[in-house]
């Protein structure tokens, strides 16, 4: 805590009072109370659809409360505005970054926060400060490229900075290490307590309560709209706080017997991929994974997981030049072109990194989705139709199975929570059955009732003797349910490990491509 | 009360519609009578209007342009006693009155007094819609040109391929500035709405045009050598006049019956020497007694010259 | 070919593409913004008719190209009002604005000039009139250079020179100014601006209004410049020509000038070889006047490949379902 | 959850757009100084009052719903074919081919051959844009837009120096035998001891076009490749994910598209002008974006935005016919009726939705 005194000062950074917010026939907020002391850092937490993300929206003026009252420094201040939120010193970072892509990183920095109707003095103003703030706070990025060009966790540092190029002094970061490896989520903390200790006021949400107990001094809990408990972290515990959340008791551990791995039914050897662009993606893989058995794939995203996951799911990006063996139970799988209907055949279920722009269709209805990559199923077809009455039983089984909420099939994709869009996506490619289920990031952004829900799932699966091929950013996933782990970095496999032989750093260290030390390799081998 | 039908073109379109038209007013001033008047919309009101005013008692039904053909050839046996009239085209029914134009007569005139008023040996012609019907006034006029001064040239333009090509002066003046940098020094429009942008840009090209269907010398006084006047308002009163005793049968409107024409007026008074008068006069009398012959386009779609 | 007949038709080219770069130029504000707009046509037409008919009236045409301008402008405020404040469907706004334009001139212009939707030809003061550069005659005799400045260059009206100098102007607006920057953010992702504590709102009227603007521009250099009063439908299909250059040079304003050059190319040349005679065959004079759209095609897809659109072209802004 | 009743949406929010196109129309007309009272009369007498009102109002109805078809089709897979208008030329090139080069006993085979050579020739129309689309990434909306052009070029050369008879004026084909004529709508009444509607162009195709609603419908509702067909048209990456090829749905549904706007060929110009004249379209396929975009894409919206489309045209020509209006007024109330119900439709509809959601709270309440 900084020790500035001073009535003023010893007013609450931010204090809402009453605040509610519908959209339309969902009450969002009902209500909310909510107290954060200058200089401290805040967790919230809630299920998904909770509110979170909606009440730091008010706060920063992205959305108007229907009633309630924000008082910043202890002043009330009608926030109408994001340009009044920022005048007010607020800047948020959102769970869905607000960056445009085919920007410089400089030209986001200095959007709306110009010196001037010419660019000229703003850019060279703004790239002096972006240095200064770099080296302050160890965010360096590369001020001239395109943000399209640029890692998540590199994203995440361009809108920190826009925030402190604004002289923000509360900093609401939403959701902010869902997209991050262990190593940038530390970086993360570390940038934050840091602000703190200049007596910055930061609110953090996030789904993982090991942050919350980590880096918060206070926690706030929301739960269907409601601020349900507000308490200093250090006075909590994370399963208290799992049930203030979920509002019913949640294991927060992976519960498994020890795999009986059989025979194998994936082989990849020496696969490579270059990209459209002539970029070299894959660089040799060579992989094995067996019936029974959980293989989790670690890495920093960007390093070949979505290639692989993609070739082995046969769609390969337009344009890449694939060489290498791939084989099914036996069975040799064509590297050429697309045909990811033939591998659904072939028994591979894929459950996609981003289940909103490639698992579902956001404008289609539940039903439709959960037949989606599986229309053309024989149980589905009536001669020239399709059987919609048989899909459509067959969704209300699976949303009634996966506990998807609400359980009406016939509403929009697009009006689920994430949670429970990923229950959607999980039910149709787990309940298939197939021989290999291939899952990117099974979790992101999902609460913890859903993660539980849908670690089960996995398992059950491994269990019933299947093969999966987990990827994953979240390294607490991967230890937790793979049997086995294959860490990739820049288009090769690092090493593997088996999970109770190694520990988080080293496989950071394998993620960051540093080579394994002698010792490790034997381990490993 | 008789009644008119004006084409999809419509009644303003500075061409022979427009020219039904006057013909139309003039009886009505004259007489003091009232008629009917009917603009169309699309292709399939043609019946629906030819029924309808003949339902209703008018008579004579009088229609502007080729397109109606085939339809009052279907429908006009259904009405007997009424008696139709339609302007460009012959459908052979005992109560139809078909009136035909001899374009390439007026247009061959129209050549003659271009030929002689060029001084390059260049002269144009820019047509719409590259239809027949534009291809007979083309034609006459590259005859007269051509007999006036055999060496000269005719360059031909037109205009486009969908109805636009009628309401695009825009192109119409560049056509013109087109030519005009070949050398043309008259240029003959054919082209609906697209002639005004035509007339417009030899204006101020300081060149002559000629316009065409009704008397456009007065567009631009001085600048226009002549139009090739189709007397569309003289038939159109004429069958007003006539009533319902109208001739049913053809009438071919050419230069002896003063159907088409080249405008003389105060307007291109000084264009007009006493020597293009002569020749005019010369032409006009060698088609009237057929020592001139003056091939029409429709017959064999060619054309001698060019 | 000589070089004189080459002078020639590019002389003829830059009339012509003239309006074309113009109305391309206005949809690039636009459609840089997010709001795509198919009624460039109706636009342009609607200020052909304000531009010509004031001139007529008053016998100024400076005046008459105020009037312009205030014509495609009130109609680009229909189309922002539909896709920006109602969040409407921006292609059916665009087709209905094309629509009313062919109606209301016509409506009007009937109901002014009784010329069934003509007005009066234009004269004197009341048209924009080609002006002739200091030294154009003089430096004519000068090989190559001489007569591309006399033939080219010089001899355009005010308008064509407004237009070729609004290239330049877009480019530096939109790559060198505050509020290109915050433009073409808007187009590419409204709510990075709106986050950033900028109207979203605000930006894309300004933007719908620069579009109005040079249409009103256009419109006025087709019915008060190259040539002289308004005709029922004289925009004859260039709005839509201007779009597809506008897609052509991928919303860029100097690739926008190659593309309409390139379409008022195609056009004089059909203009000037009717029946182009290629020594075995002769191509009629209908696919001579249909070869820009041929080419066009041709160009696209053999050479110019994938337009990706301004990410948020086309969907209204909505923060809140 | 809805924020008001799905009947409130589909049919009280166009109703009260409608009405306010027309309350603006009649200002317009008031200011050229007509009668609007007059002027609803007219229309509404010339176009709904009568046998032979519908007569022409179907008529056009079926043109509209051809097109409108046409360009939902490709909407669905997220394409703007702005190209029906070609696509409808074309067509009718095909029906021409068709019944005058190949004998036809009766109407009854003509049809559905005339129907392959419209459909055929439509859909091939469509598909060079549409491949271009595909394998080269053009823009559909730039490619169609010149396919247009060249179909108009294509047609003006052909009918004036092929398919015209020699010595006719008319930029237009030779009439199509008697025996291909198709029956009237009139006609088919009569068959059934009544009169109605004597002397329309409405025929047998009215019928034709309700069918391929139903078929649309199925198409795309009811069938794999409509389940195809819309998810690429939601989401590309997600198609690619399901194993869906892009090109093989783009060329399919541009196809598809293609071939309904040549469909449209049977009504104007087997069934009504019995011969290939010059712009038979007469701009329907530009009317089709409309119909479409109105009809919310979905065939029963499209088939009653043809419906007020029709009735406008024949209300509007009747207005035109037999009133001193210019009928360049009758372009002005369409231009408002598809500003109104198909782009400032959320002016009525976020006032509504208020009042609904009012309604609700005060009655959970
Ligand atoms: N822009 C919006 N329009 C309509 N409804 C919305 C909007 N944003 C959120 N909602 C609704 O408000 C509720 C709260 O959403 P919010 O995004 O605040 O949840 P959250 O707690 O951030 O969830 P998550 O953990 O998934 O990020 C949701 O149930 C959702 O239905
Ligand atoms: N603009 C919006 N309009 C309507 N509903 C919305 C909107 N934004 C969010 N929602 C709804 O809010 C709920 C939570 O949304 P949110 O975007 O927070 O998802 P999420 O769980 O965070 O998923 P992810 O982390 O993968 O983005 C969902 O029901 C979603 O449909
Ligand atoms: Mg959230
Ligand atoms: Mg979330």
């Amino acid at each position: 805590m900084t020790a500035r005194s001073g009535a003023e000062n010893m007013a609450p950074a931010i204090e809402l009072r009453g605040i509610s917010k519908a959209f339309g026939p969902v009450q969002a907020n009902k209500g909310i109370d909510l107290l954060v002391p200058r200089g401290t850092i805040h967790g919230i937490i809630g299920e998904n659809g909770a509110g979170k993300s909606t009440l730091m929206s008010i706060l920063y003026g992205f959305y108007r409360p229907d009633s309630g009252e924000i008082l910043i420094g202890g002043k009330p201040i009608a926030i109408t505005d994001s340009l009044t939120a920022i005048r007010a010193g607020i800047g948020m970072v959102f769970q869905h970054f607000k960056l445009v892509q085919n920007f410089t990183v400089l030209e986001n920095i200095i959007l709306g926060a110009e010196d001037g109707p010419m660019l000229r003095t703003s850019l060279g103003r703004a790239r002096a400060e972006l240095k200064r703030l770099a080296e302050e706070y160890e965010l360096q990025v590369d001020p001239d490229a395109l943000i399209e060009e640029l890692s998540v966790g590199h994203q995440q540092r361009v809108e920190i900075l826009k925030a402190l190029y604004r002289q923000a002094d509360i900093l609401i970061l939403d959701e902010p290490t869902g997209v991050l490896t262990p190593a940038e989520a530390d970086h993360l903390f570390r940038i934050l307590r840091g602000l703190r200790d200049e007596g910055k006021t930061i609110i953090l949400i996030t789904h993982k309560l090991r942050e919350i107990m980590e880096i918060t001094d206070n926690v706030s809990v929301m739960r269907r709209g409601e601020m349900v408990a507000s308490v200093k972290t250090a006075e909590t515990n994370p399963t208290a706080l799992a049930e203030l959340m979920v509002g019913r008791k949640v294991l927060l551990r992976v519960d498994k017997a020890p795999a009986r791995p059989g025979a194998p039914v994936l082989e990849v050897r020496d696969l490579r991929m270059v990209d459209a662009d002539g970029v070299e993606r894959l660089r040799g893989i060579d992989l094995s994974i067996r019936a029974g058995e959980i293989v989790g794939i670690a890495g920093v995203a960007g390093n070949g997981q979505t290639q692989l996951l993609e070739i082995l799911g046969g769609y390969p990006e337009p344009g890449a030049k694939l060489a290498g063996e791939i084989t099914l139970k036996g069975q040799p799988l064509a590297l050429k072109g697309s045909d990811a209907r033939a591998r659904r055949r072939a028994g591979i279920g894929h459950v996609p990194e981003d289940r909103q722009v490639e698992g579902l269709i956001m404008d289609f209805t539940a039903w439709e989705n959960v037949a989606f990559g599986y229309h053309d199923a024989p149980e589905f077809q009536n001669g020239l139709m399709m059987d919609n009455a048989a899909i459509r039983a067959d969704a209300v089984g699976k949303i009634e199975r996966f506990d998807v909420r609400p359980p009406n099939p016939d509403l929009a994709s697009k009006n689920f929570s994430g949670g429970n869009q990923q229950k959607i996506v999980v039910a149709r490619e787990v309940e298939r059955n197939p021989d290999l289920l291939l899952i990117g990031q099974p979790t992101r952004g999902v609460d913890i009732g859903a993660i539980e829900f849908i670690h089960k799932r996995i398992v059950a699966l491994r269990d019933a003797g299947k093969a999966v091929l987990l990827v994953s950013v979240e390294l607490d996933e991967i230890m937790s349910l793979s049997d086995r782990i294959a860490v990739m970095f820049d288009g090769r496999i690092m090493g593997e490990r088996l999970p109770e032989q190694t520990t988080a750093g080293d496989l950071g260290c394998l993620m960051a491509g540093v080579a394994p030390s002698d010792q490790d390799a034997e381990a490993g081998a | 009360d008789p009644a008119l039908i004006f084409d999809l073109g419509g009644k303003f379109d500075k061409s022979f519609n427009e020219a039904a038209y006057v013909g139309a007013e003039r009886w009505k001033a004259e007489t003091g009578g009232s008629y009917k008047e009917l603009e169309m919309q699309s292709e399939a009101q043609r019946e629906q209007a030819l029924r309808r005013l003949a339902e209703t008692g008018a008579n004579p039904i009088v229609m502007t342009g080729f397109a109606f053909g085939e339809v009052l050839g279907q429908i006009a046996g259904d009405y007997p006693d009424t008696k139709f009239v339609i302007i460009d085209m012959v459908v052979e029914k005992p109560n139809v009155q078909s009136i035909v134009f001899s374009e390439p007569q007026g247009s061959y005139l129209a050549g003659v007094m271009a030929a002689m008023a060029s001084k390059s040996g260049t002269v144009g012609f820019i047509g719409g819609m590259d239809v027949p019907l534009i291809h007979k006034f083309e034609c006459g006029y590259s005859q007269g040109v051509k007999a006036t001064k055999p060496d000269a040239k005719v360059l031909i333009n037109y205009t486009g391929t969908t109805p636009a090509a009628w309401n695009d002066p825009v192109k119409g003046g560049e056509l013109l500035k087109a030519q005009v940098a070949q050398g043309a020094d008259v240029v003959y429009a054919a082209a609906g709405g697209t002639g005004i942008g035509v007339l417009q840009a030899a204006a101020d090209a300081n060149i002559l045009s000629i316009g065409v269907d009704s008397n456009q010398n007065h567009l631009h006084p001085g600048k226009v050598l002549t139009s090739m006047v189709k007397g569309v308002d003289n038939s159109v009163y004429d069958a007003f006049k006539a009533g319902a005793d109208v001739e049913p049968g053809i009438k071919v409107m050419d230069l002896a019956s003063g159907g088409v024409s080249v405008a003389m007026d105060d307007n291109n008074k000084p264009l007009v020497t006493p020597e293009m008068q002569a020749a005019v006069d010369a032409a006009s009398k060698g088609i009237i007694d057929g020592t001139i012959k003056v091939h029409d386009y429709m017959t064999d779609n060619t054309c001698p010259v060019q | 070919m000589d070089f004189a007949t080459i002078l020639q038709i590019v002389d003829s080219a830059v009339r012509l593409m003239t309006p074309l770069l113009l109305a391309c130029l206005a949809g690039l504000y636009s459609e840089r913004a997010g709001i795509f707009d198919i009624g460039l046509e109706g636009k342009m037409l609607m200020a052909a008719f304000t531009s010509a008919s004031v001139a007529y009236a008053t016998g100024t045409v400076w005046l008459g190209l105020l009037a312009g301008i205030g014509g495609a402008l009130a109609l680009s405020l229909v189309h922002g009002l539909a896709s920006i404040t109602f969040r409407g469907n921006q292609l059916i706004s665009g087709v209905a604005i094309n629509f009313l334009a062919a109606g209301l001139t016509v409506l009007l212009g009937q109901k002014i000039f009784g010329l069934g939707g003509r007005t009066p030809s234009l004269e004197g003061d009341a048209r924009f009139h080609a002006i002739t550069l200091p030294f154009a005659e003089n430096l004519r005799g000068v090989p190559v250079i001489g007569p591309i400045y006399a033939e080219v260059i010089s001899g355009h009206t005010v308008l064509v020179y407004l237009a070729f100098a609004l290239v330049p102007l877009t480019w530096w607006v939109l790559y060198r100014t505050r509020f290109g920057l915050r433009l073409r953010a808007v187009g590419e992702n409204p709510a990075s601006v709106d986050t950033a504590g900028v109207s979203v709102t605000r930006m894309r009227y300004a933007a719908v209004a620069i579009c109005g603007v040079l249409c009103g521009i256009a419109g006025a250099y087709l019915a008060t410049g190259i040539s002289a009063g308004f005709v029922k439908d004289m925009t004859a299909g260039r709005g839509y020509i201007a779009l597809a250059a506008l897609i052509f040079a991928k919303w860029r304003p100097w690739p926008a000038l190659f593309a309409t050059f390139l379409f008022g190319l195609m056009e004089a040349v059909s203009n000037r070889f009717p029946d182009l005679d290629l020594g075995f065959v002769t191509i009629p004079s209908m696919f001579m006047n249909a070869l820009p759209y041929i080419l066009t095609v041709i160009i696209l897809a053999g050479f110019v490949g994938r337009a990706i659109p301004p990410r948020a072209g086309g969907e209204p802004y909505v923060k809140e379902r | 959850m809805e924020r008001m009743p799905k009947w409130a949406d589909v049919i009280l929010t166009p109703l009260i757009s409608l009405v306010l196109a027309f309350a603006i129309s009649a200002l317009v007309i008031l200011a050229i100084g007509e009668s609007p009272v007059e002027a609803l009369k007219v229309m509404v007498e010339g176009a709904l009052l009568s046998s032979y009102g519908w007569g022409y109002t179907l008529y056009y109805a079926t043109n509209f719903v051809f097109t409108g078809l046409a360009v939902m089709v490709a909407y669905h897979a997220g394409l703007f074919n702005i190209g029906g208008e070609g696509q409808a030329a074309i067509g009718g090139l095909g029906v021409t081919l068709v019944l005058l080069y190949l004998p036809w006993p009766h109407w009854a085979l003509a049809l559905p051959a005339a129907m392959v050579g419209a459909a055929l020739f439509g859909a091939l129309w469509a598909l060079i844009p549409a491949w271009l689309q595909a394998r080269r990434g053009s823009h559909i909306v730039i490619t169609t837009i010149m396919f247009n052009f060249i179909a108009a070029a294509l047609l003006n050369y052909l009918l004036v120096n092929v398919l015209r008879p020699q010595g006719s004026m008319d930029p237009a084909s030779a009439s199509f035998p008697p025996a291909t004529h198709l029956p009237k709508l009139s006609d088919m009444a009569l068959g059934l001891g009544f009169e109605w509607g004597k002397n329309t162009p409405a025929n047998i195709t009215f019928f034709i076009a309700i069918g391929a609603c139903l078929l649309v419908w199925l198409l795309i509702w009811r069938t794999r490749l409509g389940y195809e067909i819309r998810a690429l048209g939601k989401s590309e990456p997600a198609a690619v994910y399901a194993g869906i090829s892009p090109t093989r749905i783009i060329v399919i549904a541009m196809l598809i598209s293609g071939a309904l706007a040549g469909l449209m060929a049977i009504n104007n110009v087997m069934g009504e002008a019995e011969r290939l004249i010059f712009n038979a379209v007469e701009g329907a396929g530009f009317i089709g974006i409309a119909v479409a975009l109105m009809g919310r894409n979905h065939p029963f919206g499209v088939f009653l935005a043809a419906l007020l489309f029709g009735f406008l045209y024949q209300g509007g020509g009747e207005l035109a016919l037999w009133t001193t209006i210019p009928r360049e007024l009758i372009i002005v109330i369409q231009a408002l009726v598809i500003l109104f119900t198909g782009a400032l439709d959320n002016m009525v509809r976020m006032p509504l939705e208020r009042f609904f959601m009012a309604m609700r709270k005060r009655g959970g309440a």
